[in-house]
């Protein structure tokens, strides 16, 4: 387990460094002159030069990505075009309304979901199950922020039960910083819910008609056992996976749900990046979402080695 | 039918290989394959001999029963003789011709003369094509037909199989078992090759299909003067279709003889235990006989025993078996035999 | 005199198919004395697995119904029985070893863990004591170093050691009735008789029954007392093993005996049984095997042929039993 | 009796049976997808005839008559503009599929060659190709192309480029499982025996089977894209006014939200029941397609 553990980690190297050229390669990607779009449209040649200058687009590209990447490595990621704000400090900032916003989200999918999932798998083909495929279907159907949108209007303007927008920091009591994350949890959970739920329940159905299932059976586990302790387990590893894979999507999504609840998070802050086009804030941003996706990565991979003995040699 | 069938045979079991002068259709001299494992702490892989130093040869009109448990490298060997897999040293030639030497372009060649009929009946035909398509590829491939010539070809070989030529259009889903390994037979002849390698072609049917197949093989035997390499992990059905038998242990051949006298009078110990590990449909006689069961199991090909690689199950285990290799020497009544007993 | 250990008596199941629910077993009886090895032969179709998964209750619940009969294991009447006290049953008063050893154990759980959750769940007591118990079945069953080898996983084992595991899970809690389902069909001969002569030993040691289902006619004469033959979902012939190959009373068996290639000596060319089983919901009528026999008469085409018993003891589904004689095996 | 002399059609039993049963019966699952089909062919046709359909200039203002309610001379409603919504939707409906269509397209053409190349090719080849996907994969997709329009400037042209380079590695992983595990399959070794050209053997059984999975795919993606497309637009990154994609109507209704509803309502119920349609029928063709393979192995 170890050795897995060890050589899984090692295997990020190459990683970073393809996606940190990637976020790099950003700023090569800039139509045109990018120290034109740096300073400003109305600049004058001097300061044009001079951000040149400062942005050291003179050097070698390899050059240029190097200084980047070292700073990035320390944590340095720069500083906002705008506000002369450190791109780290911003993002630090804004990074727990993120990350209350998306665990939120997680745990009200999984609460839908792992039940939805295990009684559609159970009663394949009825009504039960019907409901959760259906459930499924449309929730990942659904755009969020039309959810969002239906949700306010229902909860907050037609039903005033929670806050239509806005966020209440957790310092300003628990109870209100809570209730202000059930709508935005409930719209950025919905998809997520949906997609768990359509994939616990074909990995569940699937492990369900193996071998060792009637194994187990026939030598008289419960039918509750038979599925929570056997069947689980072993249909967790796609499970897993696609919880994995959500949480990319989740990053994103808060982007569209932060805009809908009037969130102060980093999506808020990526939009006003891109629209300001604060080039180093993107790439902060872009790099610390990739840096959260692979982490997320990291353990769901290690997460398989415990679900399946098999892994752990290999 | 016009092609009537010959059921006589030629008489099966007969001594002497029947190489004719003019050689036979294939021979295999020292056959090695390598497998490269993956894993290892930086993915360096360890190596797997699968077969060791092969050697047999196969004559006209005859077929070869090369049997073994799984593991043994019987299937390998058939594969590596095709060229299906790489051979990793020795000599495989067909009718004269190196076939380990040739190039991409001449093998693709070469292969019309050799094919092969694999064991699972499901996965060897193609499920997104009419099996007329799949009976034809090797047409296709080989020889440029106009539509009527192909169509007409398929049709004789689909009859000569044994079904109707109005199949041509159907889907593999809609075929049995048994009937799918006759369309994969009818794929395997379609060119007239000379040697056919038959790996495991019955074991997944049930009796009374299975005599179907071997039926049809003797058949198509007789009609083509074909060359077999059978593969098969029953013995009874070797003793059955077999002239000669080649038993296989970890990679190697412990023996090799005409059918009767390997079965009547097996002269290494594994054959022996083999054949006695083989329960008989005759419940007097399975009491009567003396059974050797065989203790533990193969070994691992990667890590094989040093000396016979036999030693660690052998019931006539010796202190020289531990340390050398046996010679391959002369069996009494024909055939070889790689056993210290027989040294 | 009491009853057998287990009691079938015409068991008819059904299953859902798209054209409705169609008929697998017609009624199928046989019975097991107590240590008794009973081979139920059939080739693939014939209905022998679903026999065996009926009489344990394992048959799907939403695609498959038992429609009439009987089953009955010391007594106790087993169809229709509640779905938890047929739990409670299984695994301790009979269990059932699978055909597959490399997919029947749940490659996430250490074997000993898989074993003593079985003992845990019919004679309770510790985690210590479930364990324990693990570790003596596997020693018993011929797994070296059970101590350690507890601690495996399943992918750990070979073949032939995966099917020890199973045997002594199957054994764990010493039931009444094992029935094995092709245990030997995926193993290598010399491994088959290590396992054959572990079954043989562990119905010795136990005075377990043992139901045999295989289509391998050499496995049937080396270790069943008696033989219950099935075609196209009907027990078509019952007999002891040495009548049933050296004189059988029905043309499928004497067919399927004559088709075995002999290891003995060659024959000329190998006898085939022309056609193939019919497929369930197509049974033609009369005599099921009519189409295929060479020994049919007129009225096999339209009758429906009963169970005729034999003078000698035993059954044969055939209208000519009397007047047919058959060859057996040499 | 069996001992018979040996007739070579012993074995002309017809084919297995109710193959025909099969089909029709699998037809008739997926209902739900015909319906699917259905719609989309029905929105597909409404948007194309989106001229002859429309009540009102999608782009005529008439401040005289601004947040009209649904019904009377406007099926539904008016917008802030006085713009009638429904000749708007038909139109912002055509961006919205070609949109997303555009994506696709890019999807598959980066991902199926890469896929088949990885598949196909040894070991090392296999092996960057891999790298440069799961790096890929690595960007939360949403930000990534929130990242790039920010970088290249708000157009839909460019927003869709970018999804449809964010969601090829799907195709890259889908094509090139596929590829494995056919190359697996006894019938491509079977060719190969036959002396079966590589080309040949990839045109002819690996893509041919590999096209079931891919096609469900793309549907799947058509979703993704449409989703992705509206949230893009809803954000102001895709496309830019006066054209509108069902995406950006949210957006500007959005600021209405109590007082005219409609203006959500509307078309975000396009957007859900065309992605809907869409995740549908993919389901559909992945149950009825695809089972051959898995049979009997």
């Amino acid at each position: 387990m170890l050795r897995y553990t060890v050589r899984r980690v090692l295997m990020m190297v190459p990683l970073l460094v393809l996606v940190s050229l990637g976020v790099f390669a950003l700023v090569l990607m800039i139509p045109g002159d990018p120290a034109i779009t740096i300073a400003g449209e109305n600049a004058t040649e001097a300061q044009i030069d001079a951000t040149r200058e400062r942005l050291g687009l003179n050097d070698p590209v390899l050059v240029q990505y190097a200084a980047w990447a070292g700073h990035a490595l320390t944590g340095d990621l720069g500083s906002s075009l705008f506000s002369n704000e450190s791109v780290t400090g911003a993002i630090a900032g804004r990074f727990p309304v993120t990350l209350a916003l998306t665990l939120a989200a997680m745990l009200i999918a999984l609460l839908i979901a792992v039940p939805a999932g295990v009684v559609a798998a159970l009663r394949r083909g009825r009504w039960q199950d019907r409901g959760a495929t259906l459930f499924a279907s449309v929730g990942i159907s659904l755009p969020n922020f039309w959810v969002g949108i239906l949700l306010i209007m229902a909860f907050a303007l037609a039903f005033p039960i929670f806050p239509a927008v806005g966020y209440t920091p957790i310092s300003e009591g628990v109870g209100a910083w809570a209730r202000g994350l059930v709508l935005p949890g409930i719209t950025l959970g919905t998809a997520v819910a949906a997609e768990i739920t359509r994939q616990l329940r074909g990995s569940l159905t699937d492990t369900l008609q193996q071998d060792f299932i009637r194994t187990a059976r026939a030598n008289g586990l419960s039918a509750r056992a038979v599925v929570l302790r056997h069947g689980l387990k072993n249909a967790a590893v796609p499970v897993v996976t696609v919880i994995g894979f959500q949480v990319g999507f989740l990053l994103g999504g808060s982007v569209i749900v932060e805009r809908v609840f009037g969130l102060p998070g980093l999506g808020d802050l990526a939009i006003r990046a891109v629209l300001q086009r604060d080039i180093p804030m993107i790439q902060g941003i872009v790099v610390v979402a990739a840096l959260i996706v692979m982490l997320v990565n990291l353990a769901v991979d290690l997460s398989y080695g415990w679900l399946n003995p098999k892994v752990r040699q290999a | 039918m016009t092609n009537a069938v010959n059921a006589s045979g030629a008489t099966p079991g007969s001594l002497s290989s029947r190489v004719g002068a003019a050689g036979p259709v294939a021979e295999v001299e020292d056959l090695t394959v390598d497998f490269r494992l993956r894993g290892g702490v930086l993915g360096r892989g360890d190596t797997l001999r699968a077969v060791r130093a092969v050697s047999l040869e196969i004559g006209e009109r005859e077929t070869l029963g090369l049997v073994g448990e799984s593991g043994s490298g019987k299937s390998t060997t058939g594969r590596a003789m095709l060229r299906l897999v790489e051979p990793t040293a020795g000599s495989v030639r067909l009718d004269g011709e190196e076939v380990t030497a040739l190039g991409r372009g001449d093998l693709r060649l070469a292969r019309r003369r050799m094919q092969m009929v694999f064991q699972d009946p499901y996965s060897s035909l193609d499920p997104a094509m009419v099996v007329g398509e799949s009976i034809g590829e090797p047409l296709d491939v080989h020889e440029s037909l106009s539509r009527a010539e192909r169509s007409a070809r398929v049709g004789d070989l689909l009859e000569h199989v044994g079904l109707s030529a109005t199949y041509a259009q159907r889907y593999p889903y809609e075929f049995s078992g048994g009937q799918r390994q006759r369309l994969a037979i009818a794929r395997a002849i379609a060119l007239h090759p000379r040697l056919l390698v038959c790996d495991e072609a019955v074991s997944a049917l049930d009796v009374s299909t299975q005599n179907q197949i071997l039926n049809l093989l003797e058949d198509l035997q007789a009609e083509f003067g074909l060359s077999y390499l059978f593969i098969a992990h029953d013995l009874a059905v070797v003793r059955h279709i077999a002239h000669r038998v080649a038993v296989m242990y970890l990679g190697e051949i412990v023996e090799t003889a005409p059918t009767d006298r390997l079965f009547d009078r097996p002269a290494h110990p594994y054959t022996e235990a083999l054949l006695s590990a083989v329960p008989v449909p005759n419940p007097r006689r399975q009491r009567e006989r003396e059974r050797i069961v065989l203790r533990g199991e193969v070994p691992d090909a990667a890590n094989p025993p040093a000396g016979c690689a036999f030693h660690t199950r052998c019931p006539h285990v010796m202190d020289v078996c531990r340390v050398e290799a046996p010679p391959v020497v002369a069996a009494p009544g024909g055939g070889t035999v790689r056993c210290h007993l027989h040294t | 005199m009491t009853e057998p250990l287990l009691v079938v008596e015409g068991l008819e199941v059904e299953f859902a198919t798209d054209r409705g629910w169609v008929q697998v077993l017609d009624g199928v009886s046989f019975t097991v004395g107590r240590g008794e090895t009973v081979g139920l032969v059939g080739e693939s179709g014939s209905g022998k697995t679903v026999t065996s998964l009926a009489v344990l209750g394992l048959l799907p619940a939403e695609s498959s119904r038992i429609t009439a009969g009987s089953i009955r294991l010391d007594g106790r009447e087993l169809v229709g029985l509640p779905r938890r006290r047929m739990e409670a049953l299984r695994g301790d008063e009979l269990s059932m070893i699978f055909q597959e050893p490399m997919t029947s154990l749940d490659p996430a759980f250490r074997v000993g863990d898989q074993i003593a959750e079985v003992v845990r769940r019919h004679r309770g007591g510790s985690k210590r004591a479930a364990w324990a118990r693990a570790v003596e079945v596997l020693s018993t069953v011929g797994i070296p170093h059970a101590e350690r080898r507890a601690r495996s996983y399943p992918h750990e084992f070979s073949g032939g050691m995966r099917q020890r595991v199973m045997i002594a899970m199957a054994l764990s809690c010493e039931p009444k009735l094992v029935i094995a389902d092709e245990p030997t069909t995926a193993l290598d001969v010399t491994i088959q008789a290590q396992v054959l002569d572990l079954l043989r030993a562990m119905r010795d040691e136990f005075g377990t029954a043992v139901v045999f289902v295989t289509h391998d006619l050499g496995v049937v004469a080396d270790i069943c007392d008696r033989a219950v033959v099935m075609y196209a979902g009907q027990v078509v012939e019952r007999a002891g093993v040495d009548a049933l190959y050296e004189h059988p009373r029905h043309p499928y068996t004497e067919a399927l005996l004559s088709a075995m290639p002999q290891l003995t000596a060659r024959s000329g060319r190998l006898a085939t049984i022309p056609g193939s089983t019919p497929p369930a919901g197509a049974m033609p009528p009369g005599c099921r095997f009519h189409p295929r026999c060479g020994h049919g008469v007129d009225a096999c085409r339209d009758t429906a042929v009963a169970e005729h018993p034999l003078a000698e003891g035993g059954t044969s589904r055939c209208l000519r039993v009397s007047d047919l004689a058959l060859k057996g095996s040499a | 009796m069996t001992a018979t002399a040996i007739d070579r059609r012993e074995a002309l039993a017809p084919p297995e049976p109710g193959a025909r049963a099969r089909f029709v019966r699998r037809f008739r699952r997926q209902r739900l997808a015909l319906a699917a089909l259905v719609y989309l062919v029905l929105v597909v046709l409404a948007t194309v005839l989106a001229p002859l359909l429309a009540t009102h200039d999608p782009l005529a203002q008439n401040l005289g008559s601004v947040l009209q309610q649904p019904g009377g001379g406007h099926v539904l409603g008016t917008d802030d503009l006085g713009r009638d919504v429904f000749s708007r939707a038909l139109y912002a409906g055509r961006v919205s599929l070609v949109a997303a269509a555009q994506a696709v397209g890019v999807a598959v053409v980066l991902g199926v060659i890469p896929g088949l190349v990885a598949g196909y090719a040894g070991r090392k080849v296999d092996a960057v190709i891999m790298r440069l996907t799961d790096a890929l994969m690595s960007f939360p997709p949403l930000i990534l192309a929130i990242a790039f329009v920010g970088v290249l400037g708000p157009s839909l042209t460019n927003a869709m480029f970018v999804i449809g380079v964010i969601f090829a590695p799907r195709f890259v992983r889908l094509v090139r499982g596929t590829v494995l595990s056919i190359r697996e399959e006894t019938f491509v070794e079977a060719s190969r025996s036959i002396g079966t050209p590589t080309p040949r053997v990839i045109v002819r059984h690996v893509l041919p089977n590999a096209l079931s999975p891919l096609i469900v795919q793309v549907s799947l993606t058509a979703a993704m894209a449409m989703l992705a497309e509206a949230s893009l637009s809803f954000l102001g990154l895709g496309v830019q006014p006066p054209d509108a994609s069902w995406g950006s109507m949210i957006e500007r209704g959005f600021r209405y939200t109590a007082t005219a509803p409609w203006l959500t309502v509307f078309p975000g119920l396009l957007i859900a029941l065309t992605v809907l349609a869409f995740n549908v029928l993919g389901d559909g063709l992945r149950d009825s397609l695809g089972r051959e393979i898995r049979r009997g192995s």
